[in-house]
């Protein structure tokens, strides 16, 4: 050991006892300095909770597989086409970013896989492959990259991908199928790579809501609960993505607040409108059921960077979420809206932040 | 009175200067930027009633027909009698202006032969919907959608038309389907209503 | 004013003063007009038209301004001008002028104009200020025509119209939407940025 | 957090809001019974082992100097003399590294007349054990405590190391209704305090009840958390018959023994930010700290030992009687010596305690356990950017945002810092500590509340010339 006291070397000792100890000491010096272990000397706390940014995304990777398997059912080769196209183009995008500006690799911590499966599972299943790699370089350059990676970004960054591949391929991303026959496709393989030409095209549940649509043969709840109805991959099945939502909400990955906040103000606001006229709205659990709206309330809503630090402040973005998607779907043109209100959400939940947060325990530190 | 005359003479002065200046280039362009307008016009009529459009290799138009505005007592409506270059032979058809909101303004000239009983094409005059959604409404195979009977009011549908008198909407542009296939019927009902009480007078 | 000193004055606004992609003044026409080449094109030329004028007239009477008037007569040259050329459209690029709409008329408050008034024709000479008024024109005329040349090509798959890119090519619809204009302004600014950026630590 | 108050409800079990649940680890030394520690051959007792102005030395190189010895005399007011608890030798003046991380003065002492271990049990009973004749509470005057204490150089033991004579002595404006004794420990590993609570509680009561008479105050109250089932009912039956004391029973949680957590929890009584418990009528006295007051008063013994855990990567952890200067690397060999794993030595708890560079520093004062960790438990650093999670917010026992008030340290900017409340951080670690990107959190509020110390100072200076 290093000792900081100066030693008196003629110093005598008084009785036997005290001078074997102080051989003995010297003994101990001498193996402690010739087996030093090299002090670990880092900040404290020396403790940490399991958690850490790997775990919680590989957590939503995992929520997802349930849907990933009801997406491979009912929309067969597609499915496994654009889950890969957008791991590849995402994950090559942050790669490329990082080697461009220089910064140590970021694919580790898995938030790319995350994006890249979100986005795919938004995606119509028969959008062609072009599209599907210009929407993850978006997602991912536009949405995250470009704002300093990781946690800087504003919004949530398979949703950026999205909304640009909805502005820029609008009927590309409004053309929809109908879920894969497998009586019928089991001689031949499923839809061939990015050519539509066999799958038959099928409005989606919300699309069939909208004014002037023909087919208003609405599928009942049943159907929706389990997913074979036509829209995005992975939004169709509520079972599935119910059972994935459970596992994040037992890992703590996710909260009940924001979920809740956006399912129920959802629920209540179609409730209101289908008691006033029921005729013209229909029954709010069809509106819990149909389209992306389990799928944001867990999976896109909850990002953590994208939504707002207080749990109050959460509550108060999942009210706001689930309001702004029943304005869109029941007074706008277009029949999903859950896409535009996260991402409205997203541009305010620093402001939501910065007025839910709480003030210290005990009062402000008074100046 | 002299202080502020001595600060705003430069004001007064350069008014004066370039009201002149305005008034002068008013003048000298008025007269082209009305034929502008009203060139624009007779083209949109010409390719809604004969359906087709020769230019030179100047790009100046090749007229086949020449236009009379309609003198009507529903002085909303814009309309004109649609006749062969010189004013020769029998009436081509008319050209209505319709007049709607889509996203925006929108405005049409709907072509009609003439006896009113068919539409014989559909131009639009002035838009601003959304690119590659609303505006797909100047695409030729929405807009020849609508070269049909004119007997009956035109109604939109989400899926192929299954009756004459339907029209496809374009997907995820309803709204800008539903504006112009509304201006449509209320301009040929209006334009209908219009002739004929012309007519009879 | 020596004659390098006018090269200078003339290439400060094509460059280092360049309004919409350096001083990022003239948002407007910037963003809304350059879906199409040729509306950045007539955009940029009609605002070139108007900023050399009202920089020569300020410039000629600059002497005679009274410090506490000189907005008013400033918006007075300028909307006589941009009279002028929203005029002269119509009656001559009469479908440009449709494509343009409001702009022609707004050019009116692009303060890159009110900017030169107040930094140059102010200030300096005719000649000077003629020339700048050409510079920061050509300037931003240049960084219209480049963001229209990149929101039409991959928006429209074409150049003036002229087809550039295959059928096969589907257009990027949000090229020629506003968010558009927003996105590859923001990738231009960036990538000026890293350029002079660049220069900077060479030099 | 909602289960949490329904149970403490139903359990009547005092909690406070957010903190953390860290696996508190105490197995493997709550059932050791205290055990003396043998001499080093040279002990190095730092001048300055509490907060305020260092002690000054008494002694001269080559003296020797007894058992108990005061060796060094207070340097005002708040400040607090030092003894040596060997007797030995004076080596030269020297300096030494103390936990903090300071340098300051100290004395170096080669023991010289080591006690039998049969001599340094009976002096561990003896500690552990109350005065024979004791004057009754009533007969001593506050003066009288205040002043034993001061003497006897009593510090706040459960690692603050604030002056008790200090604490103790209430301005005329204050008054003091309750004294809190902390027997929470609430630090993952530490079993000291609980070793204390079990083995001498009628000292502890002793010496909240000299506190009580010191302060005024009316009402003892010992908290201590339910994971220490036996302190808890060996402490019952010390008040057991005094109507003023009370045992109050905590959910175990970190950081309970904050004085910021644990008055809310057990008084319902909430520190203004930038206050004391004082401010709320309460002193916050350590278990260790109560018993080294009834020495003092009763017996007139100086603070020269402590009990402190030894506890990880050591082959035979244990809670050790200590004398206050004994290098950390002779408790560790006493304590078996390090397991092959060892990778880092702490002073104090995982939480708060501070990584040792250097076995060479001594044991002081406020020394209240020595955790060695081993490879496997050090926390890997595999830090990302923030997520945004909001974790920190959510656990954050202040309630404050400590990823903002870290981010706007990061960029320099501490006013912005200051006005997210930095200063009201009390470095509890829970934000590091549940942190997934492995932000070092606490270590950003802490360098920016010492930069704000610093500002501050530096401003004072400048307006004072």
């Amino acid at each position: 050991m290093n000792s900081n006291v100066s030693h008196d070397k003629g110093q005598e000792f008084s009785d036997a006892r005290t001078q074997k100890i102080h051989e003995n000491a010297k003994v101990l010096e001498k193996i402690a300095e010739a087996s030093q272990p090299e002090w670990i000397v880092e900040p404290g706390p020396h403790l940490s909770d399991k958690s850490t940014t790997r775990r919680l995304m590989i957590d939503v990777i995992v929520a997802l597989i349930p849907a990933m398997a009801v997406a491979v059912w009912v929309f067969g080769f597609n499915a496994i086409r654009l889950t890969g196209l957008c791991l590849v183009s995402c994950l090559a995008t942050e790669y490329l970013f990082n080697l461009i500006r220089k910064r140590p690799g970021t694919l580790g911590d898995f938030s790319a896989v995350v994006t890249a499966i979100i986005l795919a599972f938004s995606l119509p299943p028969t959008l062609p492959n072009f599209a599907v790699i210009l929407g993850s370089v978006a997602a991912i350059a536009i949405g995250k990259m470009i704002f300093g990676g990781l946690g800087q970004n504003i919004f949530n960054p398979a949703m950026v991908g999205r909304a640009f591949l909805m502005t820029a391929f609008p009927v590309l991303m409004t053309t929809w199928v109908a879920p894969v026959d497998w009586k019928v496709d089991s001689s031949a393989p499923a839809a061939v790579a990015g050519e539509n030409v066999d799958a038959v095209s099928q409005a989606t549940p919300l699309t069939m809501l909208k004014p002037g649509s023909a087919d208003r043969k609405l599928p009942v709840l049943r159907e929706l609960i389990i997913g074979r109805t036509s829209g995005s991959l992975g939004e169709t099945s509520v079972v599935a993505l119910l059972l994935g939502a459970v596992y994040l909400l037992a890992r703590r990955t996710i909260t009940w607040h924001i979920p809740l906040g956006m399912l129920g103000s959802a629920v209540i606001f179609a409730g209101i409108a289908y008691m006033a006229a029921p005729g013209k709205f229909v029954n709010p659990m069809f509106h819990l059921g149909a389209g992306a709206m389990i799928f944001g309330a867990f999976y896109i809503a909850t990002d953590l960077v994208s939504s707002p630090l207080s749990r109050k402040g959460q509550l108060i973005y999942g009210v706001g979420c689930g309001v702004l998607t029943m304005v869109i779907r029941q007074f706008g043109t277009y029949p999903e809206g859950v896409m535009f209100s996260i991402l409205m959400m997203n541009g305010l939940a620093p402001l939501i932040t910065r007025y839910t947060i709480s003030k210290p325990l005990g009062g402000n530190v008074r100046a | 009175m002299l202080n502020m005359l001595k600060q705003i003479w430069l004001v007064l002065v350069l008014s004066l200067i370039f009201g002149a200046a305005l008034a002068y280039t008013d003048q000298s362009t008025k007269q082209r930027i009305a034929e502008n307008r009203q060139q624009q016009i007779r083209e949109l009529a010409q390719m809604a009633t004969v359906g087709e459009l020769v230019r030179d290799e100047k790009g100046q138009a090749q007229f086949k027909i020449e236009l009379k505005k309609l003198e009507l007592s529903d002085k909303t409506l814009v309309a004109y009698e649609v006749l062969p270059i010189g004013g020769k032979g029998p009436r081509v058809g008319y050209a209505v202006i319709g007049e709607g909101i889509g996203w925006d303004r929108l405005l049409v000239l709907i072509g009609l032969s003439p006896d009113l009983s068919k539409i014989t094409g559909l131009e639009i005059l002035e838009s601003r919907e959304t690119p590659g959604l609303g505006e797909r409404i100047k695409g030729d195979e929405f807009r020849a959608q609508y070269r049909k009977s004119a007997q009956k009011p035109l109604e939109l549908v989400k899926s192929t038309p299954t009756e004459d008198h339907q029209v496809m909407a374009l997907t995820g542009a309803t709204i800008s389907s539903e504006a112009v296939t509304a201006m449509v019927n209320t301009a040929v009902g209006k334009v209908r209503k219009a002739i004929q009480s012309n007519n009879k007078n | 004013m020596s004659k390098s000193n006018l090269v200078s004055q003339f290439t400060n606004g094509l460059w280092a003063e360049n309004p919409s992609l350096v001083m990022l003044i003239g948002m407007c026409p910037t963003l809304a007009i350059t879906n199409s080449v040729a509306n950045a094109l007539t955009m940029g030329m009609a605002t070139m038209f108007v900023l050399v004028c009202s920089n020569l007239v300020i410039s000629l009477i600059r002497s005679q301004l009274q410090a506490h008037l000189r907005i008013l007569v400033y918006m007075l040259i300028v909307a006589t001008f941009v009279t002028v050329a929203d005029y002269m459209l119509q009656a001559y690029l009469f479908t440009m002028s449709q494509s343009l709409g409001p702009y022609v008329p707004l050019i009116i408050v692009n303060c890159v104009i009110l900017a030169r008034a107040e930094i140059c024709a102010a200030k300096k000479g005719p000649v000077t200020s003629f020339v700048d008024g050409l510079g920061v024109g050509l300037g931003f005329t240049f960084s219209l025509t480049l963001l229209g040349v990149i929101r039409e090509l991959f928006g429209s798959r074409s150049i003036l119209n002229y087809q550039i890119l295959p059928d096969s090519f589907e257009p990027w619809v949000v090229m020629v939407l506003p968010s558009g204009a927003f996105l590859t302004l923001g990738l231009v600014i960036g990538l000026v940025n890293y350029l002079r950026s660049r220069k900077r630590v060479e030099a | 957090m909602i289960a949490e108050k329904l149970i403490a409800k139903m359990t009547r079990k005092k909690v406070f809001p957010r903190g953390i649940h860290p696996n508190d680890s105490k197995s493997a030394t709550c059932e050791q019974p205290i055990t003396p520690l043998a001499w080093p051959a040279e002990v190095t007792i730092p001048l300055q082992q509490h907060i305020g102005a260092p002690a000054s030395p008494m002694v001269t190189p080559r003296q020797d100097v007894k058992k108990g010895e005061q060796i060094a005399a207070a340097g005002g007011f708040v400040s607090a003399p030092v003894h040596s608890g060997v007797g030995g030798k004076v080596g030269p003046l020297t300096t030494c590294l103390v936990p903090t991380g300071k340098r300051v003065p100290a004395v170096s002492i080669k023991t010289q007349s080591v006690p039998s271990e049969e001599q340094l049990q009976a002096e561990l009973e003896e500690y552990l054990s109350p005065a024979g004749e004791v004057r009754p509470i009533g007969e001593l005057s506050p003066e009288t405590i205040i002043e034993s204490a001061q003497n006897a150089g009593l510090v706040g033991m459960g690692g603050a190391t604030f002056p008790t004579h200090v604490k103790l002595k209430i301005g005329p404006n204050k008054t003091i209704d309750t004294i809190v004794i902390n027997g929470s420990e609430c630090e993952p590993f530490l079993t000291a305090d609980d070793r204390l609570m079990q083995q001498a509680p009628s000292l502890v009561v002793r010496g909240l009840e000299l506190a009580m008479r010191a302060t005024g105050a009316s009402r003892g109250v010992i908290a201590i958390e339910d994971n220490k089932r036996k302190a808890i009912e060996s402490m019952r039956q010390a008040v057991a018959g005094k109507s003023n004391l009370e045992v109050a029973v905590c959910m175990t949680k970190y950081p309970m023994g904050g004085e910021r957590q644990l008055l809310p929890a057990v008084l319902g009584r909430v520190i203004p930010t930038g206050g004391l418990p004082l401010d709320v009528g309460v002193v916050v006295l350590n278990v260790a700290t109560s018993i080294s007051l009834a020495h003092a008063v009763d017996r007139g013994r100086p603070v020269t030992h402590r009990v402190l855990t030894v506890t990880g990567a050591v082959n035979r952890p244990g809670n050790f009687f200590v004398p206050i200067g004994t290098p950390i690397s002779w408790v560790i060999e006493q304590a078996g010596g390090l397991r092959k794993d060892a990778a880092m030595v702490l002073m104090g708890g995982p939480m708060m305690g501070v990584t040792m560079p250097d076995l060479s520093i001594p044991v002081i004062k406020g020394t209240s356990g020595i955790t060695v960790l081993s490879r496997s438990e050090v926390r890997k650093m595999d830090q990302t950017a923030c997520i945004k999670c909001g974790r920190c917010v959510e656990n954050c026992p202040l309630k404050l945002s400590p990823t903002r008030i870290a981010h706007a340290v990061k960029m320099g900017d501490l006013e912005l810092a200051e006005s997210f409340n930095l200063m009201a951080c009390c470095e509890c670690g829970c934000c590091s500590y549940v942190c997934p990107a492995r932000m070092p959190l606490v270590q950003y509020l802490k360098s920016g509340k010492a930069a704000v110390l610093r500002k501050r100072a530096a401003a004072k200076a400048a307006s004072t010339k």
